[in-house]
């Protein structure tokens, strides 16, 4: 029960972009078509979910017992910073093709601060465990992806439609982007 | 280039928030009051200046491989700074504006700048560049900020403007942050436009 | 222990270890891709308009890094200043493409042209083409519906609203050809800029018989040939009732504009022609 | 100056020397400010406990115990004394029934278990709607206020379940758990009121008769 | 219930106000400009030349290639000129001109009335005729008839279907040929019927002509394997992908022709003119033409000469209303407008219609509030609004994901669309353009 | 001679306008504005006239002086917006909320998307959840029926029976004790209850809905599966423990269901095209209708639920398209 209230709140109440501001830089920059909104969306899950194992190994293993906790932004950045440059280099060699679809999308994630906020947000959890921060990141990064798919086929849309010349391009993302939150206020209070 | 252009760019022309889009996180995360909006625009500042300066100071000694890393580890140093010394010496706006503080690390607008500025240019236009964008990023956020304060329950800093009954609570909230980031975006495009 | 210095092991443990790591793998998964495309790419103007027949700029750059051979390549856009610096970043050389420009073959103007027919149909040369060939007389003249205007992204063209024809600034036209795409009758055509952006050219496409043609446009060519016997350079072919002016051969001299009968040939940037000199102008006799 | 090669030796070397001087710093800093954090800390505690029990002149800080509620929390009890004598008790409380889960009160209550005043300490309630706790109960006006109320005299749940007190407008929920947190505090306060730490045996024998 | 197609489909007011008119001759012009593209495929190359002399009949331009067609002299006279005019595609184009005298026909043909039922050609000898004749499709695509009827290798036909559905409003040349000629059309049926080697025929009628339906069925009983169809009245129910699905209930796939579903279809008209050729040798060059409109004083069906002008037919029809707005060669929904009513008839000509003013104007364009109505009555199962969309906006690729090829033209999206948006003027657009992409990825 | 029009076909025209659309819907809510004004009187129409006239007026205005284009008010849309954002608030609500809620509803809701036809969510509902979270003490006073024909502001207030019934719930009440202190459900079906003004009269609402099938305004197929979805999940949780969660017929009759799924899900420019489509969407607002109804904080979840599949729209249209011609190669046999 605990891990599917986790999973609701993750994706639905607490969305990691609509209603607490992570991320929102590729939000808005690769939503402009839905084929790359799910490239991110594979990347940053992927990026996440290593990302928040290798961070809760490192707080668990190295901060907390030195007693060196303020050093966590210094090394959880450092640590994502060379997974993405990693995964990207052997992506590239490794499975071209997957790299087409995310490796272009990779070096945006190092600047995404979702990945740092989920990794940072999973250690706050009670009682946290591996398997409980896994879930966790899984699930905002399918929160993530949520939102980003839906908007990006709001904006494809978007495209296709006659938005009056000042509002096109940012404007309406942003205006989108607040009522897509404003409708998903309405799962408040479910967890 | 000039040094004064260097400097104001960030006001109008590449402001970070207006016309860049980046660091839209904090923008949009901490802008629920003017103070919080100024407070994190100048935690930004301070980092993007000392990262612009150490970043053009040791730009030539740091091999292409690593100049990502090494960059971030110079931008982290200087936000655990910030963080700690927020911490000590105004723990209430340390608490408001929370998890973004750790967030200026990954803040596009920092590293961007390291990147496309800072490691090219000299530590003097460095400084100024990280100063104009630092502030214009922050003035942007004080705006959005007081934007939504007024909008959201009749305030500004603080200070009563009309009675909070006539506030609308959606823009101290999510929905509201982006609505009004996204006026103001039009706004400001279309001022660019006729000026 | 004192805390700065775990401090400073711990980072400076991860800090080695994420060197070595990127280090290793990177030469390990190396994969080489040409760093002189991103180069080009820099140099070309960004304006992703296809005029160069590739599908943006970056597929530009990569054909010209890719090709030996890059004298079919051109930029419009940029010109020949944009492929010479090109070309300097790959040590290739490029043959200077003449400059071009696009001019409107049709003059059928309102009063011109009287109109047949009412056309209802939505607002779109290609939509009208379709359905037949005008509302005027003359089946290949100008619908007056601004496709072509549309086209253009270089807000190079309008409609003229009194004549009912597209109108080319030629300060702001790059050549691309977006509107000589566009236009379902080809009345569009590009040309050489000429000197001192001087052109002589027939503003007709109509390939009627000299009787129709005059019917249906008081301005069209009606293929009399006087032009052609005028022209000392024979650059004038006529084929299916209809003049036309080979840019390569023209020398600008003039001689054929005064010869025709209704005026088809037009003159663009000349100074106005003093009464009765019949010289050739100076700077064009080579 | 020229460019520094991506070879091997040069990447570990400049990563190490950066991340050393960045550690050296950090580490400084730390020191410098850990002082200082602590005294923030500390000063908003006290801060707190003089707001809701104010007239103390001992540390109540040093003579801090915890207390586990039924509920399992660990609250923290500060004992304000003025002269030795007990003058009430700052008892940091807490319930997860905010709308947005964890609230954390400080809760000022005479020996007696009347309350004196509190604060909120922490909360993820909704800005505009939760957040008016913090000064709600606190405002005399029509029922809301639970200063100088008294949790067993007094039905200090709000009116819609048949209470005394006037919930925020359309924040019940927030006011619920409000009153939650009170209840956790001043419930613990009593079960135990018997067998309190030793330090401050005498003093609640004094005060502690209702 | 009656049977119709699956998807989609409107019913637009029928007024068909030269039903039960009994087909009339047109006297023969003074003058003839027969085009010398009058079918969809390569035009005829012409044989005549200005100056000779030719017969009622006699071959003028022969086929150039399979699919094309021979073209025949409707009238006797002299060659004036071959020269450009303006047809009714809006453009001009090469026709041969006839300056008419006498009537003197070719004298092969039998001008006899009688019934001749007796089928005497094998199968190859008929598909043979079928193209000498110069038969098209008289249904409106002008597709060489011939071509239908010879089925590729590997496939193979099991039934055909008559096209008598005539579901544009206004028209009725079918209707009254099935009056008139019903026995003609039953025996044509037959020559199809060996033609293309199937012992099953249907012919499919709507319901709005129940004579006609009487009438066929009496006559049906006397020919094995022909059956009649009622159909429910619904446009486009006579388009063949439409009429295959109601009668036989198979859909024909995404780019495929009739015959991937073991089907051929041919008008009633194609069928009586094969009838004329098969058995009387009589070559196609005249044919039935519909002249109506809402003002028209004297709504008619006139047995017209290919190449005849428009305006004749309008004046033997009572002449041209004060108040006409269009005059449309074909029905409402697929007709095409002219720009002259100068121009001559041609095979694939079944209807003049004309128009008032105020009903030819079109509605204001607004924009599209996604009301769905164009979806739910594309008889393709197309999404309209989205084509016209991007055809506009030159997404082409979309519109070729969004099947853009698949539509029929039927306009009936334009027709339903309350914001009158011009949806298939774009989609048009972008068929045209989807096309050549398609075609130079091909090669 | 008369100058000939060419065009290309087809050369006519169903009849069929944006206009007489719109005029339908507004003439199929009649019923519903009757039914309010019975059970709310004066309020009601206050609420109503306040409504569509400033949608209408900022509509105008922004044409007008912002967009500067020709007015297009006259199609009835903005009049429609402003008669369902009437018809979705109580009818006690100040005139000034009225006016923010009709300018975020034309403003943000609409004209920033560039207009009718273009945009992405309904607007109607954007003006109510903007002031329903903006204005939550306003936006929950409901006026009791028959109590208040001529107050207005002052109008005595109650619960609607789905507040009842969520603060009892999470009282620990159960659902039987709770039904008791709720109207009956043949009151609930004529209207008897507390609401906005628009969502008490269900038989009113019904006889809209016949009146647009009949005239093709609509098509049944969001409304049938919002309701009969609604019906089925709150069904099944009703089985599955009846003292928990109330049943399928409380939760069609009351609060905006029916008005949701007749009026406002129906909405054209902001539901999917395709016939599977708008089934799709109407599960989708059926089911996070219940959700939040049940485990949501708002007693109330229509709204939402219609926003946030409108959000879903332009996905479904891309992926779930109108059922092709020839996709099934036989369908030989019956039929
Ligand atoms: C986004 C959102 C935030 C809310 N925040 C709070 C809150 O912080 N505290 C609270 O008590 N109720 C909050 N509510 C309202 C509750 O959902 C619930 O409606 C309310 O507590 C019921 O109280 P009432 O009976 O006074 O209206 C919020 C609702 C929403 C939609
Ligand atoms: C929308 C549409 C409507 C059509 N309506 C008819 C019709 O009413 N009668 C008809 O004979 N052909 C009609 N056709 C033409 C038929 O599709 C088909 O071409 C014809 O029946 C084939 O016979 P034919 O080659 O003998 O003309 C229509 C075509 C389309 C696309
Ligand atoms: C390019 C083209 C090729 C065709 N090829 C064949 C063919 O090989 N066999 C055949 O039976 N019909 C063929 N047809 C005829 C069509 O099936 C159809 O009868 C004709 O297009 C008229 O139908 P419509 O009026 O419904 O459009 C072809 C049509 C076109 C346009
Ligand atoms: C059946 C139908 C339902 C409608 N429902 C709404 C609605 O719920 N809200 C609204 O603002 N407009 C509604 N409209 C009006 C119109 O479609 C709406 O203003 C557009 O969304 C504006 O672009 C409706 C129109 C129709 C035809
Ligand atoms: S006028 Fe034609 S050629 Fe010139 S820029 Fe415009 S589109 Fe290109
Ligand atoms: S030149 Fe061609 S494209 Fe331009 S308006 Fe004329 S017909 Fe249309
Ligand atoms: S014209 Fe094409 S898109 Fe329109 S309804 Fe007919 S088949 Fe469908
Ligand atoms: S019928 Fe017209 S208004 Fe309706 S969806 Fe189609 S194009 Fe849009
Ligand atoms: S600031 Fe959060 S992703 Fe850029």
């Amino acid at each position: 029960m605990e891990y599917v209230l986790i999973v609701i709140s993750a994706i639905f109440v607490n969305n990691i972009v609509l209603s607490q501001f992570l991320g929102i830089c590729p939000f808005l920059g690769v939503s402009k078509k839905i084929s790359t909104g799910i490239g991110m969306t594979g990347a940053v899950t992927f990026v996440m979910v290593i990302a928040t194992i290798v961070t809760f190994f490192i707080q668990k293993a190295v901060l907390e017992p030195f007693g060196v906790e303020y050093l966590q932004t210094i090394t959880f950045i450092l640590v994502i910073a060379s997974l993405v440059q990693l995964v990207e280099i052997i992506l590239k060699k490794v499975s071209p093709p997957l790299y087409q679809a995310l490796g272009v999308f990779l070096p945006l994630i190092t600047t995404n601060c979702a990945i740092l906020g989920v990794a940072i947000l999973a250690l706050g959890l009670e009682d946290t465990n591996i398997v409980k921060s896994v879930v966790f990141a899984m699930s905002h990064a399918v929160g993530f992806g949520l939102a980003l798919v839906t908007f990006a086929g709001i904006r494809e849309q978007l495209d296709l439609m006659d938005v009056p010349k000042g509002m096109r391009g940012t404007p309406i993302a942003l205006v989108v982007a607040g009522l897509l939150a404003l409708a998903f206020m309405g799962f408040a209070g479910i967890v | 280039m000039n040094q004064w252009n260097n400097f104001s760019k960030g006001f109008f022309k590449e402001n970070a928030v207006f016309t860049l889009l980046l660091g839209m996180c904090p923008t949009l995360g901490v802008t629920s009051s003017a103070f919080d909006g100024l407070g994190m625009g100048l935690a930004t500042t301070f980092v993007l200046v000392m990262a612009n300066l150490v970043i053009a100071l040791i730009k030539n000694l740091i091999p292409d491989k690593v100049r990502i890393p090494a960059f971030i580890v110079v931008i982290a140093t200087f936000v655990t700074i910030v963080e700690m010394t927020m911490q000590a010496y105004l723990p209430d706006l340390f608490e408001s504006l929370g998890l973004f503080i750790p967030l200026i690390v990954v803040n596009c607008l920092v590293l961007g700048r390291a990147e496309a500025f800072a490691s090219k240019n000299n530590i003097g236009s460095s400084i100024i560049d990280g100063l104009g964008m630092g502030l214009g990023f922050a003035m942007a956020l004080t705006i959005l900020g007081a934007l939504r304060e007024i909008l959201g329950s009749g305030k500004v800093f603080g200070t009563m403007i009309f009675p909070e009954d006539y506030g609308m609570l959606v823009f101290v909230l999510a929905p509201g942050a982006f609505i009004a980031l996204g006026y103001l975006i039009a706004f400001i495009n279309h001022v660019k436009k006729e000026a | 222990m004192n805390v700065v210095l775990i401090t400073i092991i711990s980072l400076g443990v991860l800090g080695t270890l994420a060197a070595i790591i990127l280090y290793f793998v990177a030469q390990k998964f190396k994969v080489f891709e040409d760093p002189r495309i991103d180069q080009v790419e820099e140099v070309l103007p960004a304006a992703n308009c296809g005029g160069c027949g590739f599908p943006g700029c970056r597929a530009f750059a990569e054909a010209m890094v890719k090709s030996d051979d890059i004298s079919d390549l051109n930029c419009p856009v940029g010109g020949a200043e944009t492929m010479s610096a090109a070309a300097g970043i790959l040590g290739k050389e490029v043959a200077a493409a003449a400059p071009t420009v696009a001019v409107v073959r049709c003059n059928g103007t309102c009063d011109n042209r009287p109109k047949v027919t009412n056309y209802d149909g939505a607002t779109s040369c290609t939509i009208a083409s379709s359905l037949y060939g005008g509302d005027t007389g003359c089946s290949d003249g100008c619908y007056g519906l601004g496709e072509c205007v549309d086209a253009c992204n270089f807000d190079a063209m309008y409609m003229d609203e009194k004549t009912g024809l597209p109108v080319i600034i030629e300060d702001n036209c790059v050549s691309c050809g977006a509107c000589v795409d566009a236009c379902p009758k080809d009345i569009i055509e590009l040309r050489k800029k000429g000197p001192k952006s001087r052109r002589i050219f027939v503003s007709c496409v109509n390939k009627d018989k000299g009787a129709p043609a005059k019917k249906a446009c008081s301005v069209a060519c009606i293929s009399c040939k006087k032009c052609q016997k005028a022209c000392p350079f024979e650059a004038i072919t006529i084929e299916n009732n209809l003049a036309y002016i080979h840019d390569d051969k023209c020398k600008l001299c003039r001689k054929c504009v005064s010869e025709c009968p209704t005026n088809a040939i037009h003159e663009l940037n000349f100074p106005p022609k003093k009464p009765k000199v019949e010289k050739v102008v100076p700077e064009n006799a080579e | 100056m020229a460019k520094t090669e991506s070879t091997l030796k040069n990447m570990v070397l400049t990563l190490l020397v950066i991340t050393g001087v960045a550690g050296a710093s950090l580490g400084f800093m730390f020191e410098l400010t850990k002082g200082p954090i602590e005294a923030a800390k500390k000063a908003k505690q006290q801060a707190a406990i003089t707001e809701v029990v104010p007239g103390f002149n001992n540390n109540p800080a040093d003579e801090v115990y915890e207390l586990k509620s039924k509920e399992g929390f660990d609250l923290k009890f500060f004992p304000a004394k003025k002269d030795g004598k007990l003058i009430g008790i700052a008892i940091e409380s807490m319930t997860t029934k905010g709308f947005s889960g964890k609230i954390k009160v400080m809760v000022g209550l005479k020996p007696d278990g009347t309350i004196i005043n509190y604060q909120i300490l922490e909360h993820k309630e909704t800005p505009g709607l939760g957040t008016k706790m913090a000064d709600w109960f606190k405002t005399d006006k029509g029922n809301q206020s639970v200063l100088g109320k008294h949790p067993k005299n007094n039905n200090l749940t709000v009116s819609k379940d048949g209470g005394e007190v006037d919930a925020i407008t359309a924040a019940t929920i927030s006011s619920r758990a409000f009153l939650d947190a009170v209840r956790v505090a001043f419930e613990t306060y009593n079960e135990n009121k018997d067998n309190q730490p030793v330090a401050d045996n005498t003093s609640v024998e004094e005060g502690g008769s209702l | 219930m009656l049977k119709t197609f699956s998807l989609g489909g409107v019913h637009p007011a029928e007024n068909k106000f030269s039903a039960g008119k009994k087909i009339e001759t047109l006297p023969v012009p003074e003058q003839v400009s027969v085009p010398i593209a009058q079918h969809i495929g390569a035009p005829s190359e012409p044989v005549v030349k200005k100056g000779d002399e030719v017969k009622v009949g006699q071959l003028i331009a022969k086929s150039t290639g399979f699919v094309s067609t021979n073209i025949h002299s409707p009238v006797s006279g002299k060659v004036f000129k071959v020269d450009d005019i303006l047809d009714a595609s809006g453009y001009k184009r090469k026709a041969i001109i006839i300056k008419v005298e006498g009537d003197e026909w070719d004298e092969n043909i039998n001008r006899n009335a009688d019934l001749v039922t007796d089928i005497t050609l094998s199968k190859e000898e008929i598909v043979k005729k079928v193209g000498e004749a110069g038969i098209v499709g008289l249904g409106g695509a002008t597709f060489p008839a011939h071509v239908k009827l010879s089925v590729p290798p590997g496939k193979t036909c099991d039934v055909l279907i008559l096209n008598a559905v005539e579901c544009e409003p206004y028209l009725t040349s079918d209707h009254q040929l099935m009056m008139e000629k019903g026995e003609e059309i039953m025996v044509g049926t037959q020559i199809l019927m060996k033609a293309l080697d199937v012992t099953k025929a249907i012919i499919g009628i709507e319901n709005n002509k129940k004579d006609a339906i009487d009438h066929m069925s009496n006559l049906a009983q006397k020919y094995d394997g022909i059956t009649i169809e009622a159909l429910k009245v619904q446009y486009p129910q006579g388009g063949e992908k439409q009429l295959i699905d109601a009668c036989i209930q198979r859909q024909i796939p995404s780019g495929k022709l009739p015959i991937e579903v073991g089907a051929v279809v041919q008008n009633v008209g194609t069928t009586y003119a094969v009838y004329e050729a098969v058995q009387k040798n009589k070559p196609l060059f005249e044919r039935i033409v519909t002249v109506t409109g809402k003002s028209v004083s004297k709504p008619s069906n006139f047995l017209t000469r290919v190449g005849t002008p428009v305006s004749a037919l309008i004046n033997a029809a009572g002449g041209l209303p004060e108040d006409t707005g269009k005059v449309i060669g074909g029905g409402p929904m697929m007709g095409k407008a002219l720009s002259s009513i100068e121009v001559p008839v041609t095979k694939g000509s079944s209807g003049i219609l004309i128009m008032p003013d105020k009903i030819a104007k079109r509605g204001t364009m607004e924009p599209c509030i996604r009301c769905s109505k164009c979806v739910s009555v594309c008889p393709m199962g197309l999404s309209p609004y989205l084509l016209m969309t991007v055809s506009d906006k030159a997404i082409w690729d979309r519109a070729e994901e969004e099947k853009i090829m698949d539509c029929i033209e039927c306009g009936s999206c334009s027709y339903t669309c309350p914001a009158s948006r011009p949806l298939l003027d774009y989609i048009r657009l972008g068929k045209g353009k989807v096309g050549n992409i398609m075609r130079s990825r091909n090669k | 001679m008369n100058t000939l029009t060419v065009s290309p076909s087809p050369h006519v025209h169903s009849g069929d306008s944006v206009k007489k659309n719109m005029y339908g819907v507004i003439i199929a809510l009649l019923p519903a504005l009757a039914a309010s004004v019975y059970y709310f009187g004066l309020g009601a129409l206050i609420v109503t006239m306040a409504a569509v006239i400033s949608c209408v007026f900022f509509e105008w205005a922004i044409q007008k002086y912002l967009l500067k284009t020709n007015p297009t008010v006259l199609d009835g849309s903005a009049a429609l917006t402003g008669l369902l954002l009437a018809f979705n608030m109580p009818t006690n609500l100040p005139i000034w909320i009225i006016i923010i809620g009709s300018l975020v509803a034309i403003g943000i809701g609409k004209m920033s998307f560039g207009g009718l036809g273009n945009n992405i969510f309904n607007p109607a509902l954007v003006g109510r959840v903007f002031l329903l979270i903006s204005f939550p003490v306003q936006m929950t006073l409901w006026p009791k029926p028959s109590e208040n024909m001529t107050n207005y502001l002052d109008a005595t207030t109650g619960a609607t029976p789905l507040s009842v019934m969520k603060e009892g719930l999470a009282n620990g009440e159960s659902v039987s004790s709770l039904m008791a202190k709720i109207p009956s459900l043949s009151e609930l079906f004529f209207g008897n209850l507390g609401g906005s003004a628009g969502e008490v009269a269900a038989v009113a609402l019904l006889i809209g809905l016949v009146y647009m099938l009949i005239r093709k305004i609509i098509t049944w197929h969001i409304p049938v599966s919002i309701i009969a979805t609604v019906a089925v999940f709150s069904g099944i949780l009703n089985l599955a423990s009846p003292e928990q969660f109330a049943g399928p017929l409380f939760h069609i009759l009351t609060g905006g269901l029916m008005l949701g799924a007749i009026f406002m899900a129906t909405d054209y420019v902001s539901s999917p095209m395709a016939n599977k489509g708008m089934i799709i969407f109407g599960i989708g607002i059926g089911v996070i209708t219940v959700v939040i109804r049940v485990f949501g904080a708002y007693p109330e979840g229509v709204s939402f639920a219609i926003l946030i599949m409108n959000g879903f729209v332009p996905l479904i249209d891309k992926y779930v398209k109108p059922k092709r011609f020839g996709e099934v190669v036989k369908t030989a046999g019956k039929k």
